[in-house]
């Protein structure tokens, strides 16, 4: 039985999947300090998106996900873009990357 | 007319906002023409202003033309609200006794305070546009005979005074601002409610409908019976009245409603300082002339009493403040709370004597007050500081700046011969002939000596004996033997320079002026004044005497 | 229209208010700080103001004469109940007008021409003209103003005056102190004066005297007879402010600070006479009550003043005292009635301590600055002028006969006889034992300041380095103080003064003469003066029948009392209308005319009575006096110093000035102490820390209120601000400006909406 | 080949994908991170391919690993020196982190096997999409497409500008 569940590739695995690498972003974003380990755990979750798209779309047989995930990519890669430019700029008025000690705007 | 007097400064501002902000010159000279070109106006008005004409309530028959001059009446808001009838709110201009004087005030103080603001560095073209919103502000209330028109202009003045000191202020300028704000602001919202009050208990005789005009409403048959503020109405009439009083007591400032002011004066940078206290303490006592009073004469002459008293704890309590001083800005400005006590005595003596006096304190104020916040701004721009007892022996090296200091300091405690004596001293004729308020008078004459003394002894600790050895000058022997003073980082001239000069020299003059011969003001505000005395007592005046 | 002597007197007024002006401005180009135009100016003043005189008082020869003129200050239009009111200012030229225009007016220019040379090279020269200037104007304004209102004005602006020329040296502290201290005390007399004239308008709606004492007269005066006595006492208190009458006092020895020249003119010889002169021109409305309150400060002010005076070392203090104490005669002489006696006084008064201010001047001037008569002495061989005028004026003041001190205070002190005897004793002869004994005490310490300055031997060698301690000179040690200073004085010689101040105390020491004032040296009321300024009927209905008593003039009164009254009284009423010399002798006889209120004719005719009684015991108290100044100082048969020292607590408690200054500080100084000790213990119970540091007493108080300005009613203001910040400040927590937290906040929430739909789950 | 080998060669591109982001997440370096974000790539990379998204699978890898990867290494190598001994960027409140996120990934896979099983419907992907991708990119998502495009080029042409040499702050 237990057997037959693992051996039977199917939507769970890959959504257990999917959720481990959201969790793990999720972890990345939320407590790493230097924001390029965070772009990192963004890009993690944004895979995990994909994984979910890609998924859902197989076992429906639409290709909404497919395209969908398509697009998360090249979002993506914008996003990475203008994040590490921002990153760089950061870096260069404050001398660090470290997000939690960018905080002029506070008060 | 009274439209282009108000709406000039504003004029003004929008071309200073075309003008580049690196053209600070430019700026300055924009709105100094345009602070000029509204004196003009008010000069102008000033010459057509026909003495003999009452104002305060319309003529009879109901015309505002037979009673008001230079009216401006056009329908500004009117929708109709179903139910409740047609909302007219009008765009009504017009001056009478109580307002020609304040008029020409503001004008004046305006120019004053532009020629200040010409030291100004910083964000310069921000601060000018700021500067004439408030300006048309000031005038607009002073002219509208309209509720909703005033309270338009009462609103609007407090954003740019509140950005004013925000921005342009002190250290501690901030927590000065929003105090500043917020009394006024908590003024203001009640006399919102009061006045919706007033609008649906009021209907215009010749219209047929309610109205937001002042002069409607000071006339008590205008009333209809039953309405929330209906004549029958009495415990809401006490309330409004209370609120409205309140409000305007708060901008006189009244204890115990004047604590933001010591802060607003101290943060405001000098030219804010001069109008703060040049005229917008003036808009309070003017509310209770124009709106309070007239609506409500009923409660007033009840309350006569308790004003008095206030008007009594101002002038002692303000004294003793300011004796209390070591900042001298701050000095000044509780004398101004103390002077304003005058005018409220004034106010509580219901006879012409009082209110006369009153209304003509609060045209010597705002010029005495105004020259002792440039004197004191002259003195700060050099020594950075106002620590009274941080001079000493000023009057040896700084004659020029002693003399005028002298005048206005002497001004201030109302010494004869100076405007300020005229007017307190009919402020205590016409409290002392009330039976109501005669004690009150005899205690508040108190306030002549501690004026006198707190006055003295500042003038005593900057300017006579010696140097303090702790002194923010240095003092330096030429080869001649003479005694020589500088400051430490102040470039300019020692004593007062020209433009400061243009400042003070008119004041000096327009004090002396009309500590002399009053008649050129007092003969503007006679009439009307007396109208107004009827008007709030309608009951004869042979109780008073 | 207006008559000539109005347009006159208008010049008069306003030529020192032209001098001030430009002065002020221009005193440093005009070449010698502009002093010609002072002294041109005042020069021009004295000759209108001697027309003036000459037109009124040698020309009509009348006591009831009178012109006034008036125009429309202020108009407040139709008041409602009150009717048309207009506040009107205008001038009164009468006999007291022309007299007090011609004195100020003298001795002002005199001071003018003096201080050209005293005051010479000193840095502020011009202005100091200009400030006699604006003196000059505002005295003028108080003599010819002919309503409260105006003479409130000029009265302040006269103490405004004073206030800069006492601080004429700002420079130095005490000077400043002495300024502050002067103005303040005359405010707090003003107080009473203005809240009196508020009395006063409060029932008429008018300022003019005329009009006010019309209504009284005719009993428009609705409030009670005690508020008009109040009236009556608090104008008075403007004139115990000015004219320096206990308790209000303390200010004018301390006034000595500024230029002797203001002395002489301001705290001397007018400004503190304006008191007297403005008591005068209230005098008829004074209700008896009042003027028994006047007559006891009066003789208390003259005896007091005196006996401090007998221990001064300082010369102009010595002087002030005694000035203090003559005005303290003045005021006497007013409150028991004897009105023209007391201006009679006023103006010899004037002339005589003038002159002696001025001699003093002289002297310190030759005595580079030296103001402590223990160092002086035999100056009269090197300062023959000043000795003689200084001399005569001692002995004017002293009021030895032949002088015209003799004429006034003799009359005063029958007036207050007969006021004694009218009152009915007991009490009441208080005042004149007051006055004889201020008489003997004058005598004695103008007397030891006689010998002290001008005989004896020349001692400024004497002065050891610390000046002014009590008994600092005993012969012992006079070698050892000699060495130790080497002479150090005696390289400038003392010399007498040049003309421009020899000049004035010439022409003053001839004023303090009785022939200028009475061809009798034993009797003022036979002169001009006495005739020309009669004592006015009140209009103070005492027993309410007197209305109508018609005028101040005395022809009215006299025509009245042809049907009026007893024989006696008729008699002497005849001539008091008449001219010349007879009549003025036997006008004289009655200090002016017959009175239809009782109780003035009663004191008119005892003080007639007592004549000659004063005079003999007024000259016996001089003869004491000065016979104990001789015993003491010239043949030494008792030594001062030993009898000093053996009535020691006496002495003291006269040279520390019966403590005044002390007592003022330990009542209202310490009283306020303990106020403040309480209510700092109050604030550091109960609003925490708000009177920390704080100097002066009055500050402690005032900090209190501010700190109740400041805690409380602010306090009430920022607690509502606190909560909300607080609150705020909670939540601000929260906002780190991290957005990792903020995405925690976000999971943490996500698994609550989890746990929520778990629990649905399971359900 | 039969279902076993497939099950195997899926859970070991699993384990790669998990383990080398966990790594990514867990490591102190940032450069080791960066790299292990590469195995993640590929590994999703070949999750891809098992379903049946062949063409995603290769967009991945030229994207990500050609482009996300390589600009993430830049920005690693502009923001810290390889040289300085410290690269680790400590972390913020760790515990709640690991807390929460143990929650999360628990409640959902909870979510998942209870909230009643995925069934898979009638018909599925099967083969290529890369032809029907094209199809759909051409119709039905045209304007999404372009404006994805868009986007891309601003996003690009900001980055550019925002990361480019500022002589303002040189000056």
């Amino acid at each position: 039985m237990l057997t037959e569940q693992l051996l039977s590739i199917g939507v769970n695995h890959f959504l257990t999947i999917s959720v481990i690498l959201f969790g793990l972003g999720m972890f990345a974003v939320m407590t790493r300090k230097n924001a390029i380990v965070i772009l990192m755990g963004v890009e993690l979750i944004l895979n995990a998106a994909n994984i979910n798209f890609l998924t859902f779309s197989k076992y429906n047989g639409g290709m909404e996900g497919v395209m969908f995930s398509l697009f998360v990519i090249v979002l993506a890669a914008a996003e990475a873009a203008v994040a590490l430019a921002i990153v760089i700029n950061i870096f260069k008025t404050f001398k660090t990357v470290d997000v939690s000690s960018v905080d002029t705007m506070k008060e | 007319m009274l439209s282009l007097i108000v709406f000039l400064p504003i004029i003004a501002g929008l071309i200073i906002l075309a003008v580049p902000s690196s053209q600070k010159q430019i700026i300055r000279i924009v709105s100094l023409l345009g602070a000029i070109g509204q004196g003009v106006i008010a000069v102008l008005i000033w010459r057509q202003y026909d003495p003999t004409m009452a104002g305060i309530v319309a003529a009879p028959g109901g015309s505002l033309a037979g009673s008001f001059q230079m009216i401006e009446r056009v329908p500004w808001i009117s929708l109709d609200l179903g139910s409740f009838g047609p909302l007219n709110i009008e765009y009504l201009l017009g001056v009478d006794g109580l307002s020609i004087t304040m008029v020409l005030l503001t004008a004046l103080i305006s120019i004053i305070g532009v020629l200040s603001s010409w030291t100004i560095q910083k964000q310069v073209k921000g601060y000018f546009i700021l500067y004439n919103l408030l300006a048309t502000a000031m005038m607009g209330c002073f002219v509208a005979l309209d509720f909703f028109l005033f309270y338009v202009f009462w609103e609007l003045m407090l954003l740019p005074m509140y950005f004013l000191i925000g921005i342009w202020g002190g250290p501690n300028r901030e927590y000065a601002a929003i105090k500043f704000f917020l009394y006024t602001l908590f003024g203001s919202v009640f006399m919102l409610l009061v006045m919706i009050g007033l609008y649906f208990s009021v209907i215009d005789p010749l219209t047929g409908h309610h109205t937001f005009s002042l002069v409607a409403m000071a006339d008590q048959a205008n009333y209809i019976k039953g309405a929330i503020l209906g004549p029958d109405n009495v415990t809401w009439r006490y309330v409004a009245f209370i609120v409205l009083f309140v409000g305007f007591a708060i901008k006189v400032p009244m204890f115990p409603f004047h604590t933001w002011l010591p802060d607003a004066h101290v943060e405001a940078p000098t030219p804010i300082s001069v109008i703060l206290a040049g005229v917008l303490l003036k808009l309070g006592t003017y509310g209770m002339m124009r709106i309070n009073f007239p609506l409500f004469p009923e409660v007033y002459q009840a309350g006569l009493y308790v004003i008095a008293v206030f008007g009594a704890i101002n002038i002692i309590y303000g004294a003793f403040c300011a004796l209390a001083q070591q900042d001298l800005k701050k000095m000044v400005a509780y004398s101004s709370i103390s002077h304003m006590g005058y005018v409220l005595l004034g106010l509580a003596a219901a006879n012409s004597e009082g209110m006369v006096g009153a209304l003509y304190q609060m045209f010597n104020h705002g010029t005495i007050t105004a020259m002792l916040f440039l004197l004191v701004g002259v003195i700060y721009d050099r020594a950075h500081s106002r620590q009274i007892d941080k001079f000493g022996g000023l009057a040896s090296y700084m004659p020029v700046y002693t003399g005028l200091v002298i005048v206005a300091w002497f001004a201030s405690l109302g010494l004869p011969g100076l405007s300020g004596f005229i007017s307190e001293a009919f402020v205590f004729v016409g409290a002392f002939s009330a039976p109501v308020t005669r004690p009150i008078a005899m205690v508040s004459v108190l306030g002549i000596v501690f004026g006198a003394a707190y006055l003295l002894w500042s003038l005593q600790r900057m300017f006579l004996g010696k140097r303090k050895p702790d002194a923010l000058y240095d003092l330096e022997v030429d080869a001649h033997g003479h005694e020589h003073i500088h400051f430490h980082d102040w470039k300019g001239k020692l004593d007062l320079d020209a433009r400061e000069l243009t400042m003070l020299v008119p004041l000096a003059v327009i004090i002396i002026a009309l500590g002399i011969y009053p008649m050129p003001v007092m003969g503007l505000i006679t009439t009307s004044v007396n109208k107004l005395v009827q008007v709030l007592a309608p009951v004869a005046m042979s109780a008073v005497h | 229209m207006m008559h000539s002597l109005i347009q006159l007197s208008i010049a008069v007024l306003l030529l020192p208010l032209l001098s001030f002006v430009v002065l002020i401005f221009f005193n440093r180009r005009l070449p010698r700080g502009g002093d010609f135009v002072g002294v041109g100016l005042l020069g021009t003043t004295l000759a209108i103001a001697l027309y003036i005189f000459w037109t009124v008082i040698v020309q009509h020869y009348d006591p009831a004469f009178r012109v006034a003129w008036d125009f429309t200050w202020l108009d407040f239009g139709d008041v409602p109940g009150v009717g048309p009111l207009q506040i009107k200012m205008g001038i009164v030229v009468d006999n007291l007008t022309a007299i007090m225009l011609a004195m100020v007016s003298l001795i002002s220019f005199l001071v003018h021409l003096y201080s050209t040379g005293y005051m010479h090279g000193e840095p502020l020269y011009g202005r100091f003209f200009a400030y006699l200037g604006i003196f000059t104007f505002s005295m003028f304004g108080i003599v010819l103003s002919d309503n409260l209102f105006s003479i409130y004005m000029f009265w302040e602006l006269v103490g405004l005056s004073s206030y800069l020329l006492i601080g004429f040296y700002f420079h130095k502290d005490s000077a400043a102190d002495a300024q502050k201290k002067a103005f303040l005390t005359n405010r707090i007399g003003d107080i009473g004066m203005w809240l009196g004239i508020l009395i006063l308008y409060s029932q008429f709606h008018t300022f003019g005297y005329q009009e006010i004492f019309e209504h009284i007269k005719n009993g428009d005066f609705h409030m009670s007879q005690t508020w008009l006595t109040a009236a009556g006492v608090l104008l008075f208190m403007g004139c115990v402010g000015k004219s320096a009458q206990f308790p209000l006092h303390v200010w004018l020895p301390d006034a000595m600070e500024g230029p002797t020249p203001v002395s002489a003119l301001i705290h001397a010889a007018t400004m503190v006479a304006a008191g007297v002169y403005f008591v005068a021109r209230i005098f008829v409305m004074l209700t008896p009550d009042a003027l028994h309150v006047i007559a006891f400060i009066g003789a208390f002010t003259a005896f007091m003043a005196a006996t401090i005076a007998i221990t001064q070392h300082d010369i102009k203090r010595v002087l002030a005292y005694s000035t203090v104490s003559q005005l303290g005669y003045m005021v006497l002489g007013l409150g028991v009635g004897a009105y023209s006696a007391a201006l009679f006084h006023l103006l010899t008064h004037a002339f005589f301590k003038a002159c002696l201010f001025l001699g003093s001047g002289a002297i310190i001037h030759a005595m580079h600055h030296e103001q402590d008569m223990r160092w002086m002495g035999g100056l009269y061989k090197k300062m023959p002028w000043t000795f003689a005028t200084f001399m005569i004026a001692t002995l004017a003041l002293a009021g030895l006969p032949l002088t015209s001190g003799f004429l006034s205070k003799d009359a005063i002190l029958a007036g207050a006889l007969g006021f004694a005897s009218v009152e009915g004793g007991g009490v009441f002869y208080l005042i004149p034992v007051l006055g004889f004994g201020a008489a003997v005490l004058t005598a004695f310490y103008m007397g030891r300041q006689i010998w002290l300055v001008f005989f004896g031997e020349s001692r400024t060698h004497l002065k050891p380095n610390a000046a002014h301690s009590l008994d600092d000179h005993s012969d012992g040690d006079v070698d050892h103080i000699h060495d130790a200073h080497h002479g150090g004085h005696d390289h400038h010689p003392v010399h007498e003064v040049a003309w421009n101040m020899r000049l004035p105390l010439v022409v003053l020491a001839t004023l303090s003469v009785f022939i200028v004032f009475s061809p009798d040296p034993l009797d003022g009321g036979k002169g001009w003066f006495m005739h020309l300024v009669q004592t006015p009927a009140t209009v103070v209905s005492v027993t309410g029948t007197s209305h109508e008593s018609a005028g101040l003039g005395a022809p009215e009164a006299g025509k009245l009392l042809a049907t009026a009254h007893t024989d006696t009284e008729h008699v002497e009423a005849a001539p008091a209308q008449g001219h010349g010399a007879e009549a003025a002798h036997e006008a004289g006889e009655h200090h002016g005319p017959v009175f239809t209120d009782p109780r003035q004719a009663e004191i008119a005719h005892m003080t007639h009575e007592n004549h000659y009684t004063a005079i003999k015991l007024s000259s016996i108290m001089i003869v004491i006096g000065i016979g104990m100044a001789l015993i003491f100082y010239v043949f030494r048969i008792i030594d001062p110093d030993k009898t000093a020292q053996t009535i020691r607590p006496l002495y003291l408690y006269s040279f520390n000035k019966w403590y005044w200054d002390e007592i003022y500080d330990a009542t209202v100084i310490k009283g306020s102490m303990l106020i403040s000790k309480i209510l700092a213990w109050f604030d550091a119970n109960i609003v925490d820390g708000i009177v920390n540091g704080v100097a002066t007493v009055f500050r402690k108080f005032a900090f209190f209120n501010g700190g109740v300005d400041k805690y409380v009613v602010d306090g009430l203001v920022n607690f509502t601000a606190f909560t909300v910040q607080t609150t705020g400040a909670v939540f601000r927590k929260i906002q780190t400006g991290k957005v990792q937290t903020y995405l925690l906040m976000v999971a943490v929430a996500v698994l609550g909406w989890f746990a929520f739909y778990f629990a649905h789950l399971v359900k | 080949m039969n279902q076993l080998t497939i099950a195997i060669i899926f859970y070991i591109f699993a384990a790669v994908t998990v383990l080398s982001a966990a790594f990514v997440v867990f490591s102190k370096n940032v450069i080791y991170s960066a790299f292990s974000l590469l195995f993640t790539f590929f590994g999703v990379a070949a999750l891809y391919v098992f379903l049946s998204a062949d063409f995603i699978a290769v967009t991945q890898v030229v994207v990500y690993v050609g482009g996300i990867l390589v600009l993430l290494l830049f920005g690693v190598m502009f923001t810290n020196t390889i040289m300085q001994t410290e690269l680790k960027a400590d972390v913020l409140h760790m515990a709640p982190g690991i807390l929460v996120t143990l929650l999360l990934i628990g409640g959902m896979l909870f979510t998942f096997y209870t909230t009643g099983s995925w069934m898979p419907g009638e018909m599925q992907l099967n083969g290529s999409v890369v032809e029907s991708i094209g199809l759909e990119t051409m119709s039905r998502y045209m304007l999404p497409f372009e404006m994805v495009s868009i986007v891309l080029l601003v996003a690009l042409i900001g980055a550019a500008f925002l990361a480019r040499y500022d002589k303002a702050n040189k000056k």
